[in-house]
């Protein structure tokens, strides 16, 4: 590994563009990442600039029980953000369709099966610390020795 | 008649605006927007369906996840709505401390809601500024029920945690910072000059296109319709006595205001309740049974109804939700959207409504 | 309106806003202790009531499990909407989740139970996955849940006459297995569940 | 009177566990059985004796009269076909090969309109199969495909899969999973914990799909294999390879679509597939309670297992040619007897009319679709209610049915020893 590349690796794990959908949730989790954003949490302080859009983003956080107004979709918006790139799912929906995964619901949960997941985020909804704790966690890997996995 | 369509601009349904996807469709000439489209259907889960055939204790739940943003009149709706179908009595005590969940929760969703009009005319600053103070309101709601967002506190006969006396302390000193700081933003939204300029008269809701409308809610108050508020009909609103404010621009800028001076009636009611809190048990016990009602109750974004009907074994037969933001979307669209003189007031107006989409389609 | 600056300056020119900008610290993000986490073990004896399973109102939040140190709730992560109804459920104090057992005790609140289940018998198909799946039939009789063959008639639910037949509806401890596992949605426990300010005490 | 552990006799899952009430020669309560066997045993619309045609009506008649009347038709016929044998028990099936033999007649059993593909399939690449009890107490992922075991084999799940106790699963149900591949979501699907939905005809498809996964050719699956996302492939693979010890089980829907015997052969190579990963098992799940038997029967008395054609002296197989629909729709029998089965409803319309056409004798406790086209029936006993037999599980465990109580039918063993007689005698053996 050169130094240049751990360098690199440094650098960009400090500097992440995040964007978030909502594939079908409550809005709980919605506005627990809006809180994320605020003085007190801070995302930004770690530099993680929550933007949303996915064609400059590096981390997706999906959120909510995958509704059928999805097929398709999310997999298109996958495919437009540019690699490397991780998805995090937030909250109880992605991961298990939460109290929506009954008998005759319209959600097609786990969002597992549709896009790729690369870490979960347990909680309904999650603590803002929570999902930060998160993000920050999987930040050092979207980038980590992208030349040489390029390569 | 021809009409001239220069463009038909979609926005969303991923827009950096919008918190939840929304299609916004508009037809313009020019900047002119002629006419605007709301596509929904992003977020439909069947809430309704699912519920049917549960018993309440589930429903509870689910009605709480109906939205995110307003769980706590949510709760309380359905609650209420068992309590008078079976006719429950509820101790003065957990009334009271419904109530100041309740308006703490208005208060969190009206300040998310400034803060999204800020943020949508990029006003970032004071966004920010709204943003942290809303984490105050955050603390104090879960401070008494344990929980940010979805709290589950109210339940048939009462609520489940009693408000301790040092937590009364800390909420006494959290409403006054809240008060202050809330007052400032205020002035500060008043006086901005450059919020002025994208805010007054853009996005003019007039009385009677809110009648039309069935605009509810801070929406149909800000075009001078006090009367929208159901609070004025709920026993323990009576009691605690208030009067609801209205505005009459019906802009983009009453509509915020009639927020920020809500959230300051919600902090005087809370210290009424405060004041007037009653030692006492805060659990009445009592088992929903058969029956079949329509209750609603004041959202934070409106009128929120629910129709009910359970059997014997408490479980819900036939249950159906009537939300706000229905109807304040069909007014934003077909009534705001219309003649907004430039396409980068279209998403800000539309937030200004505080359209909640996962309420909407549930 | 004629200095529309000032404004800004009264703002940035504020004592509080200056010692801010220049002494404020990030606050530790610490999580509050009332903070209703996902419910964690107290370390006492699980007695295999199963309240907390009748009290969720997750699908498959949790469930109780025998370990070799005896039975033991098992929180399952994603599923759990920590309401912490189980916490509040559990008439040991098994299980703990912020404030609420705390607070149990202070308000002196509980919660009381009863329960219905109801077999629609048009649905049953008789296929036993509810009898042999049922933690309480586990436990009277150990045959029964290696492949459905009664020999009591001191179980909670028993197939006979190609139905299922609930015999001993008050040894329901509601856990609500049997209408998860149903699949033709033909057996339904309701859970009737009363808040109470609890005066007496606790059985 | 009760009686414990009687074998129910419905369904290929043999359960013998149930506890049956008796009261005189009436059947009062069934413990423990599922609705089918519930019916099976509580059903009361018995034939009272036997019954021919005369004219356009049905006349009572005596078991003597009848015995001798089918022993005429099935001597002075060319060809006749015997066909059914799954619902009885193995000992009437012995004499029944034999009488087949005597008349050099064609003999044939209802797997050739279920499970008979499977075994052209078996025949072809052998059987990576297990018993039940394997199954259950090692299985720790289920394969449900082309098959409603909740309505077609009640307890399946609950008595040997899913939801039993194993000895090497203490918490089956939490442990187990369960894959239900199905062209229609089915109440079994209800409680998996993955359904793959697949196009009618596409299991061919989907096999070779899931087996090239499982060989490490993941890059060469489309977007959509038969309705399938590839995603959902990928997954119930990694859900396959997954299993410490995995059983398959496959019904009506992966043998009678489109492709026949090939798919089972593509499911026994995917096992094989799998066999190099984990251990893997595949069954069928057989309908008859005892079609099992019947095969092991055929097999071990004349060599192959159904479709059994003596017509040249001694026993011949060819599938297509000596099973009993190609017969029935070439016209080619002129006499048939049909031995507890019910072709009338179950075979072709064309096959059916034929048999309306010759005479057709049904051997059986019921009036049913058969009934109609057939010109005597002869009522007798039902095997483990009042009469006892042995039977094949669907996994070929041979169980022996119990007589529960002493009724005034005569059972099938009886009926045909007296019927081999009579045309033992006629030919003058």
């Amino acid at each position: 590994m050169s130094i240049l590349q751990s360098v690199k690796n440094l650098v960009r794990s400090k500097s992440i563009h995040v964007a978030y959908v909502d594939v079908g949730s409550c809005n709980g989790c919605d506005i627990e990442v809006l809180a994320c954003l605020s003085p007190r949490y801070d995302i930004e302080q770690y530099g993680i600039y929550v933007h949303n859009n996915p064609r400059e983003a590096d981390i997706l956080l999906v959120i909510g029980a995958y509704t059928p107004g999805w097929e398709e979709k999310l997999h298109t918006l996958w495919e437009k953000i540019p690699d490397p790139k991780v998805a995090i799912a937030v909250g109880n929906c992605p991961i298990s369709g939460c109290l929506f995964n009954r008998p005759h619901t319209l959600v097609d949960p786990p969002v597992s099966k549709h896009i790729p997941i690369a870490a979960e985020v347990p909680g309904c909804p999650p603590r803002p610390t929570e999902i930060l704790a998160a993000v920050l966690s999987v930040a050092p890997l979207v980038f980590k020795d992208y030349e040489v996995a390029k390569r | 008649m021809k009409r001239t369509v220069d463009v038909s601009v979609p926005i969303g349904p991923i827009h950096p605006c919008f918190k939840e996807p929304a299609r916004v469709k508009c037809e313009t000439k020019g900047e002119f927007v002629i006419s605007a489209e709301v596509e929904l259907g992003y977020m439909k889960k069947g809430i309704e369906r699912i519920m049917r055939g549960r018993p309440w204790q589930e429903v509870m739940f689910l009605a709480e996840r109906v939205c995110g943003i307003c769980s706590v009149i949510h709760n309380m709706v359905f609650i209420e709505a068992l309590e008078q179908m079976s006719t429950i009595a509820v101790p003065e005590r957990a009334a009271l401390l419904r109530v100041i969940v309740n308006e703490l929760d208005r208060m969190q969703s009206h300040i998310l809601a400034n803060f999204s009009y800020c943020y949508t005319i990029e006003h970032e600053t004071l966004a920010m500024y709204l943003l942290d103070v809303r984490e105050h309101v955050m603390d104090e709601l879960e401070r008494i029920t344990g929980a940010r967002v979805t709290c589950a506190y109210i339940v048939p006969g009462g609520v489940r945690f009693d408000l301790r006396s040092e937590d009364v302390l800390h909420l006494r000193a959290n409403l006054a910072v809240i008060e202050e700081e809330v007052t400032r933003y205020m002035h500060m939204f008043e006086g901005g000059p450059l919020i002025a300029l994208r805010s007054r008269e853009i996005g003019v809701l007039s009385r009677g296109a809110a009648l039309e409308a069935h605009a509810v809610g801070p929406t149909a108050r800000a075009s001078g319709m006090p009367e929208t508020d159901r609070r004025i009909h709920h026993p323990t609103y009576k009691k605690l006595g208030f009067s609801p404010v209205s505005r009459t621009e019906g802009d983009n800028y009453a509509r915020i205001m009639v927020r920020f001076q809500e959230v300051l009636e919600s902090i005087s009611i809370i210290r009424k309740c405060l004041d007037t809190l009653p030692e006492g048990p805060i659990r009445g016990g009592g088992i929903p049974g058969a029956g079949e009602i329509a209750y609603s109750g004041e959202a934070p974004r409106g009128e929120l109804s629910y129709f009910i009907k359970t059997d014997a074994a408490g479980r819900v037969v036939d249950i159906s939700i009537q939300t706000p933001s229905i109807m304040n979307i069909e007014a934003c669209c077909h009534y705001m959207l219309k003649g907004v003189s430039s396409l980068a007031d279209v998403p800000s107006t539309f937030v200004s409504a505080d359209p909640c989409i996962a309420c909407t389609e549930r | 309106m004629a200095f529309p600056i000032i404004p800004y300056i009264q703002e940035v020119t504020r004592l509080e806003w200056l010692r801010k900008f220049f002494f404020v610290k990030t606050a530790p993000l610490l999580t509050p202790p009332y903070f209703r986490g996902f419910p964690e073990l107290t370390g006492k004896t699980c007695t295999h009531a199963l309240f907390c399973m009748m009290a969720c109102p997750a699908p498959g939040a949790i469930d109780v499990i025998r370990t070799p140190g005896g039975w033991q709730p098992r929180i399952h992560m994603g599923h759990c909407i920590r309401c912490g109804l189980c916490v509040e459920a559990c008439p040991n104090g098994v299980l703990t989740s912020g404030r609420i057992l705390e607070s149990m005790f202070y308000d002196n609140t509980r919660l009381s139970f009863s329960f219905r289940i109801d077999v629609n018998t048009d649905l049953c198909m008789g296929c036993g996955n509810c009898a042999v799946a049922c933690p309480v039939n586990k436990l009277i009789d150990a045959q029964m849940s290696h492949g459905g063959r009664a020999s009591t008639d001191e179980l909670l639910l028993k197939v006979s006459e190609g139905k299922c037949h609930v015999l001993h509806v008050e040894k329901c401890t509601g856990c609500k297995t049997c209408e998860n596992h149903c699949p033709n949605e033909a057996i339904r426990v309701s859970r009737l569940l009363e808040a109470v300010h609890g005066q007496e005490e606790e059985v | 009177m009760k009686i414990e552990d009687v074998v129910c006799p419905f369904c290929g899952c043999l359960c013998d566990d149930l506890v049956v009430e008796v009261e005189g020669t009436r059947v009062v309560s069934v413990e423990n059985g599922c609705t089918l066997a519930s019916e099976k045993f509580m059903g009361d619309h018995r034939l009272k004796s036997p019954i021919r045609r005369a004219g356009k009506r049905w006349e009572e008649t005596s078991y003597n009269e009848a015995i001798r009347e089918t022993a005429e038709i099935l001597c002075d016929a060319d060809r006749p076909l015997l066909y059914g044998w799954s619902g009885t028990h193995g000992e009437a099936q012995s004499i029944g090969i034999h009488l087949a033999e005597l008349l050099g007649a064609l003999v044939d059993n209802t797997s050739t309109v279920c499970h008979g593909p499977s075994i052209m399939a078996i025949q072809e690449v052998g059987h990576p199969g297990c018993t039940l009890g394997q199954v259950k107490n090692r299985a720790d992922v289920i394969v449900y495909w082309g098959t409603n075991p909740i309505d077609a084999h009640p307890r399946h799940m609950s008595r040997y899969t899913t939801f039993a106790d194993g000895f090497f699963l203490k918490e089956a149900f939490r442990d187990r999973k369960v894959i239900v591949v199905d062209v229609r979501k089915t109440e079994s699907a209800n409680i998996a914990d993955e359904f793959v939905k697949i196009q009618p005809g596409g299991d061919y498809a989907v096999l070779s799909a899931l087996r090239a996964i499982v060989m490490g050719k993941r890059g060469i699956i489309p977007l959509s294999v038969s309705g399938v996302s590839r995603e959902q492939l990928f997954r119930v693979a990694a859900l396959l390879l997954s299993a410490k010890f995995g059983a398959i089980f496959f019904g009506l829907g992966l043998t009678m679509s489109p492709g026949k015997y090939k798919n089972i052969r593509n499911a026994i190579e995917l096992t094989e597939e799998l066999n190099r990963h984990t251990k893997y098992t595949i069954s069928p799940m057989r309908g008859h309670w005892n079609v099992y038997g019947s095969n092991e029967v055929f097999t071990w008395i004349s060599g192959y297992p159904y479709a059994v054609d003596f017509a040249r002296g001694i026993a011949f197989y060819n599938p297509g040619e000596t099973t009993s629909v190609d017969v029935l729709r070439r016209k080619e029998c002129d006499a048939c007897l049909v031995v507890a089965s019910d072709p009338g409803a179950h075979f072709p319309k064309a096959c059916a009319e034929h048999l309306a056409q010759i005479p057709t004798i049904q051997i059986d406790p019921h009036t049913n679709a058969t009934t109609h086209l057939s010109r005597i029936q002869i009522p007798v006993a039902v095997t483990g209610i009042d009469a006892e037999g042995t039977a094949y599980r669907m996994d070929g465990v041979p169980i022996r049915t119990r007589m529960l109580f002493k009724g005034n039918y005569p059972s099938d063993t009886e009926i045909l020893e007296r019927l081999y007689a009579l045309v033992k005698e006629a030919k003058g053996l």
